[in-house]
């Protein structure tokens, strides 16, 4: 395979822009990598992937300078290197959009954007006025509306997102490495994105581009490498592969086998959509009481929302950027105060003041950014994985290890949760097992509402198939949940109907079987 | 699909304890040590059983406190009141002595926990950072300490309390070794079992998260601090129990001993990671040097030369990277 | 024993020579006079002293503007001496922590035109009579002395011993500490056999243990004051040496109790910090009033043990023994 | 490419970086706290131009020491040897003034970078966490200054080493109030104002992300221990001059003075979050409010009192949280 490449290669008569052989590379005597050979071409947007937890990440901070390799060599433009640090690699001409983000919360969008090659005066000083102005020309020429002088701490998932692959573009590297650099963002900035990578590879930029979306990765790039159990798979042109090959390398076992599809959605208590409620108490049926409701709720930044959730339905929160879908799920949580309006659980006015309450009330949230809000690093998984039930126990509550290792190994089998060695800080699992720590964490402590905010943020596909599973198996046994997703296939397939969020207030509804494409439409 | 299963329980379900074997250096050091000074020292007593009673005596009551202090560290906050504290409460006892051996702990131990109480509101609900709060509080109380105290040196005048709180030898053990065994146990207990530890823990990890998993971070800030200040009131107790008085410069030069005990062993100063037990060893290994610098028969600067030269070779050789990164 | 000379030589003169007449009150009082009392640390001594030159000041109207602790830190003084001359005391006590630094702090004091009064040393150069009204002092040399004595006395004048001396630049304990060994040395048939230093005084039951472990036949201990007895009695109880003596200087209860009820003290060398309180504020008075102030003016140190210690508490401290040491006195009897 | 800008849903339009109201409530509390010492002691000399020196006198040193504590706190380090390095360049620079003023000066200044070297070295390289080095380096640099000192105070005789180090006054100005505000002024400039401060925010924010984006962390760490060490040296120099003469205890009191009035002025002791101005103002807080304390006359232990609650008042005010939240 790696030969044929090669070939294809010298074809082009130059040297790759970038060349790994034989890679390896362990954590604490746990090999990661096993010999990888990689080869990136001039101006070629390079997929890589491969399960959660296959060594893509690892991989490409070896490249980057971020690890040290075990063995193997690295060439850059023909020449060999060895980057003892990304300072190194980047001053070679590598920037790298990384899965867990750069930034640093307390500093500024401008000040992030040009770390560590902030403009400065021929006397040394900061250019504050060049710097601020440089990163407002960035981002417009990168269309992403941004504040330079906002503070990284406020900003959602998904302007994060963003600002992390303006901060890369903005380094002007040769070779540009994107890891999951779409997990937060929806199909409107993901497009924007992809504009530029098409520019860029006009421009003779190497790209090696790391995600889960196999269709994406189909509709950019030109190879495809699959990378399992840290081996380097295969490696073909797109136009020459296909999706169900690529599966199939992923999961090491011939095409076509089962267990791809999307699940079909098991049979519900008959969901009742808002207008349809009323409807149901006109015809004399008993009126059902909605698990969730919100009534002109009012926020700092919401203003009006209402809806309803019944007992087995999965409704969908769709909107643009900063739109306020996880505002709405912060009021409901308890993180943001309710000015106005009620919230109702089963039909009774409640005042929610802490995620605390929420949680005894049976209302459990997976918050949008996963190392901020849903996991301690330096802990490990199964720490993680049951403090919101340690959360809710009485101090004094004596635990039982064997319990508790029972229980976690049941959740992460439940997720496919890769987490070599349980009792491991979460800091060294990789990002999509991160995130199935924090969805495991979710479904540990007994509730009768799930609030999702983006929950398939990094997972691969077979995860990815294991939540919608549990989502829908949640709803069947009468719960209700919340779903926001940036990817409206997810919401598409799974929720009763969306609730179109815009301006901080609902501005629609749409019902279920629209599919991903009239959500789109109707958000436009 | 059944794939994923298989995989994934070959994943998580073997190793539950991952053996962070770095994490034990700590007490290879230890051992380490142990086994030097046997060596340099053998001619000057270094290993007699009753200068291993004195070891374990001297460093008892730092040993207790540094397991409040684990909880603190743990949780990310930090208490420089606990000193002060020490010494209001042995004079707390001392002056209630004459009414009694349960007015003179309780009594103690009430005044701890009321200076705890009010550095853990002024940190969880008025929310100013506990290296101020406790900075302050720590004047407070030393200055009352001072007052109450009257600058004199109190007697402790009872046989039944002197040995019970620091004089006494259960056999050929000191008293002061099942205090430490005692409070040790327990904490590490309460650190590593219970829920309260796992609730610390999180809250020091990452605030944030602790809190949207509905962890009530201010109030286990709180308990952090309170449960310090009250053992920081039991080290007052020992204190005064083993001297056999009470006076108001106890405890005031411990702060620097405990923090450095429990970070060597092995506790983040900045939260989310703590061992009790590693603490417990970090406090014998300063006592231990201590004991043997003064045996060597080197004058004070030596002393602390020879010290300053210990800590870090022993921290490099625990938390150096060895290998590059 | 003969007292000692002050800095320049000054014959030692007597504290009951240094008095004020009924007339010299009168032409005080009424006058606003200040005084601020610059102390180089807290202790029960500093208290005590504080506490008598107070008495002093208020009889003759004089009011005490200001006290500070230095907590043993010179550049701490220089600041409160700088801070205090805002209030434009016209008499200062201090003990100068480092006479070094102080030459160039209390000249600034000086200038201000403050009458100073110093105990036990004065700032270097400085000259009684130009430069300050005078120091009054414990008698150091003779503290040590007498606390030689007594060690040698508690073992019959034969044996070992151990000196534990102050690990630190400070005029009192290292005068205080050189005359002990100094002392000893005359007795031929006394062995000092360690002769450990200590900066922290709270550590004397780590040093006292060690002591033990590798002197076991060490029969008394001299440490240099009360804080670090303590410990050393300390380490003595755990080690169940009830045969090895203590001696120390300053009285404080808790070694007071067990020298009365028989335990590791054998004696403590006290002196007379609330008379010589008085004796400062005194001196002070009469710079004020331009009289002439004697330059050295010693207090003999007094030898305490149980024998004696009912009656020199209160001469000493001026204040009531405590109710516990009071008992144990009385069942000694 | 088409702007997203344009179709941003947000409720709220960004506002560029809002006034932080609550960063100078302590320059409020610092004019309140003068306030009321005026007021309270109107008849005192408080207000006394030669009064109102004598603070600056007594803080700025103090002050200096807080500039380098600044970017040690702002990288998520600590200093603990900052201390004894005050005392060793001290003594080093009495020790070689007779071989001139230069010598003295450069001689002391490259003691104080030596031990931030090896702080440094040691921190970044070695990979020891700070406490733990610079505790242990704090007693090895002390033990050395009290052997080289022979404990000995030694006289610093040279009338314009004494004038410019520390003891003259430039009309009615003490030169340590410029030395103050030169390196208050420089501090401020490096933290703000060039990229080296940019990079120890970002280093102390958030170390791995700093690294990932090329900022040579390590490096910047070792850089803000040098510069620590450096600005002791100074301190010490200064110190010698003021006092005109060395002593092995000089600084030995300061380690707690200094990271408050850091922490005060709003810098994090969790790092990414300094304040080079907000540091020299705690000082002056502490140093007023000590000044105060001694001018109200009060005695020793109403003075700890008093100045504990007036810190945590103070603290109330400025950083607690007023709503709730
Ligand atoms: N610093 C580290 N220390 C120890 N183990 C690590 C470290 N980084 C990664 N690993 C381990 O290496 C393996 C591969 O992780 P990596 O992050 O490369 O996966 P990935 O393919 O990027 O997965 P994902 O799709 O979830 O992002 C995982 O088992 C992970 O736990
Ligand atoms: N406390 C607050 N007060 C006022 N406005 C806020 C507050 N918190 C967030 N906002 C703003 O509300 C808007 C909605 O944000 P939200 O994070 O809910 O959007 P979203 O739909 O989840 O988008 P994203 O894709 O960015 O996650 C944003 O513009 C945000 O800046
Ligand atoms: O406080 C102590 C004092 O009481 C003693 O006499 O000398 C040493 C001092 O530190
Ligand atoms: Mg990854
Ligand atoms: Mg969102």
């Amino acid at each position: 395979m790696t030969a044929a490449v090669d070939l294809a290669l010298s074809g082009a008569g130059a040297a790759p822009a970038l060349r790994a052989r034989g890679l390896r590379k362990g954590f604490d005597g746990n090999l990661v990598l096993d010999g990888v050979d990689f080869a990136l071409a001039a101006g070629e947007v390079h997929a890589v992937v491969g399960s959660n937890g296959a060594g893509k990440s690892t991989l490409v901070k070896l490249l980057n300078g971020c690890h040290q390799r075990d063995g193997g060599t690295l060439e850059l433009f023909g020449a060999a290197v060895n980057f003892s640090s990304p300072r190194a690699a980047g001053r070679a001409g590598i920037a790298m959009v990384y899965q867990e983000l750069s930034l640093i919360a307390s500093m500024s969008v401008a000040e992030n954007l040009f770390m560590a090659r902030w403009p400065c005066s021929a006397a040394g000083w900061l250019d504050e006025a060049a710097l601020a102005g440089a990163a407002r020309r960035l981002l417009a020429e990168l269309g992403i509306a941004l504040d330079p002088w906002r503070c990284v701490a406020e900003l959602s998932a998904a302007e994060q997102q963003l600002l992390e692959i303006a901060k890369a573009v903005a380094r002007q590297a040769r070779v540009l490495i994107l890891d999951e650099p779409t997990a937060a963002l929806s199909a409107r900035e993901s497009a924007l994105l992809f504009a530029l990578l098409r520019r860029l590879k006009g421009q003779g930029v190497a790209v090696v581009y790391i995600s889960h979306s196999l269709g994406d990765v189909f509709a950019v790039c030109d190879r495809v490498s699959v990378l399992r159990d840290g081996r380097m798979a295969s490696c073909a042109a797109v136009a020459a592969t296909s999706i169900a090959t690529v599966l199939a390398e992923m999961a090491g076992r011939p095409p076509g086998a089962a267990g791809q599809q999307r699940p079909q959605r098991a049979p519900r208590p008959a969901a009742a959509p808002v207008a349809a409620a009323a409807a149901d108490s006109a015809a004399g049926a008993a009126p059902r009481t909605p698990l969730l409701e919100l009534r002109n709720v009012a926020t700092a930044a919401l203003a009006d929302v209402s809806f309803a959730v019944y007992p087995g339905q999965v409704v969908g929160l769709a909107g643009l950027l900063g739109s306020g879908r996880s505002q709405i799920l912060a009021a409901i949580f308890g993180l943001a105060r309710v000015e106005s309006g009620q919230v109702l659980l089963a039909g009774a006015p409640v005042t929610i003041g802490t995620p605390r309450q929420a949680i005894g009330l049976g209302i459990v949230l997976l918050p949008e950014q996963r190392r901020r809000q849903g996991l301690a690093l330096e802990l490990d998984v199964a720490d993680n994985v049951l403090m919101a039930r340690h959360g809710q126990a009485r101090p004094w509550r004596w635990l039982v290890p064997e319990q508790e290792r029972r229980s976690v190994a049941a959740l992460a089998r439940r997720l496919g949760l890769r987490a070599d060695g349980a009792g491991r800080a979460v800091r060294y699992l990789s990002g999509g097992n991160q995130q199935k720590v924090v969805l495991a964490k979710c479904l540990s402590t007994p509730a009768r509402v799930m609030l999702l905010d983006e929950p398939m943020a990094g997972i691969d596909l077979q995860g990815k198939l294991a939540i919608l599973r549990i989502v829908d198996q949640f709803a069947a046994e009468g719960n209700a949940v919340l779903l926001v997703s940036s990817d409206y296939d997810d919401i598409a397939g799974v929720c009763d109907h969306t609730l179109l969020v815009r301006r901080g207030r609902i501005a629609g509804q749409l019902a279920a079987g629209q599919g991903a494409a009239g959500i789109l439409a109707a958000l436009q | 699909m059944e794939q994923v299963v298989n995989r994934s329980e070959a994943v998580v379900a073997p190793q539950r304890q991952h053996f962070a074997w770095r994490n034990y250096l700590i007490y290879l050091v230890f051992a380490g040590l142990l086994l030097l000074f046997a060596v340099l020292l053998r001619d000057k007593g270094f290993l007699d059983p009753a200068n291993l009673m004195n070891i374990a005596r001297q460093t008892a009551v730092i040993a207790i406190m540094a397991v409040g202090m684990t909880f603190v560290l743990s949780a990310a906050e930090i208490d420089l009141s606990f000193g002060a504290v020490v010494a209001l409460a042995a004079v707390t006892a001392a002056l209630l002595l004459p009414h009694g051996v349960l007015a003179a702990v309780l009594g103690a131990l009430l005044a701890g926990a009321a200076c705890g109480l009010l550095n853990g509101l002024l940190v969880a609900r008025v929310g100013i950072p506990s290296f101020l709060v406790t900075l302050g509080m720590g004047g407070i109380v030393a200055g009352v300490t001072r007052w109450i105290s009257g600058l004199q040196s109190i007697p402790l005048d009872h046989e039944g309390f002197a040995f019970v709180f620091g004089s006494g030898d259960i056999g050929p053990l000191p008293v002061l070794l099942l205090w430490m065994l005692l409070v040790g146990g327990l904490g590490h207990v309460l650190l590593r079992k219970t829920a309260f530890g796992k609730q610390v823990l999180a809250s020091g990890g990452n605030k944030i998260a602790a809190m949207y998993s509905g962890i009530d971070v201010p109030r286990v800030k709180l308990q952090v601090l309170l449960l310090n200040a009250v053992l920081a009131a039991l080290a007052g107790i020992l204190y005064a129990g083993r001297m056999q008085s009470a006076r108001y410069t106890l405890g005031e030069n411990d702060l620097m001993m405990v923090i450095a005990a429990v970070i060597i062993g092995g506790t983040s100063l900045f939260g989310g990671k703590g061992s009790v037990v590693g603490s417990i060893v970090g406090a014998l290994i300063m006592g231990m040097v201590n004991n043997a610098l003064v045996l060597m028969g080197l004058n004070v600067d030596q002393q602390m030369i020879l010290r300053g030269l210990i800590i870090i070779g022993a921290m490099t050789l625990t938390m150096g990277r060895l290998r590059k990164r | 024993a003969a007292l000692p000379a002050g800095p320049a030589g000054e014959a030692a003169t007597a504290p009951g020579q240094v008095r004020l007449g009924a007339e010299d009150a009168a032409a005080l009082r009424g006058r606003g006079y200040t005084a601020a009392l610059l102390m180089h640390t807290s202790s029960e001594f500093s208290r005590a002293l504080c506490a008598g030159a107070g008495a002093v000041f208020k009889e003759l109207g004089i009011k005490v503007v200001a006290q500070t602790d230095a907590e043993m830190d010179p550049k701490k003084q220089r600041s409160d001496l700088e801070t205090v001359l805002a209030l434009k005391p016209d008499i200062i006590v201090s003990l100068v922590i480092d006479p070094v630094s102080g030459a160039v702090a209390f000249r600034q004091a000086l200038r201000q035109g403050a009458k100073l009064v110093f105990i036990s040393n004065a700032p270097q150069g400085f000259r009684h009579g130009r430069d300050y009204a005078g120091i009054v002092t414990d008698d150091l040399p003779g503290m040590g002395a007498a606390a030689a004595k007594l060690l040698a006395d508690s073992i019959g004048g034969s044996g070992e011993v151990a000196v534990i001396h102050h690990a630190a630049n400070y005029f009192v304990t290292n005068q205080r500490d050189a005359a002990v060994r100094r002392e000893l040395a005359r007795y031929p048939a006394i062995r000092v056999v360690a002769a450990p230093g200590i900066a922290n005084p709270n550590d004397g039951e780590v040093v006292a243990a060690a002591i033990l472990t590798q002197h076991p036949r060490v029969k008394a201990i001299y440490a240099p004051w009360d804080l670090i007895a303590e410990g050393v009695t300390a380490a003595l109880r755990a080690a169940g040496r009830r045969d090895v003596k203590v001696v120390t200087m300053d009285l404080g209860a808790a070694n007071a109790l067990d020298m009365v009820k028989r335990g590791n003290m054998a004696g403590i060398v006290s002196d007379m910090p609330y008379d010589m309180g008085r004796s400062l504020a005194t001196m002070g008075a009469l710079a004020m009033l331009g009289r002439p102030t004697p330059a050295f003016v010693t207090y003999a140190a007094t030898p305490v043990t149980p024998a004696n210690l009912a009656e020199q508490w209160p001469l000493a401290l001026r204040r009531p023994a405590p109710a516990a040491l009071r008992k144990a006195l009385e069942a000694r009897q």
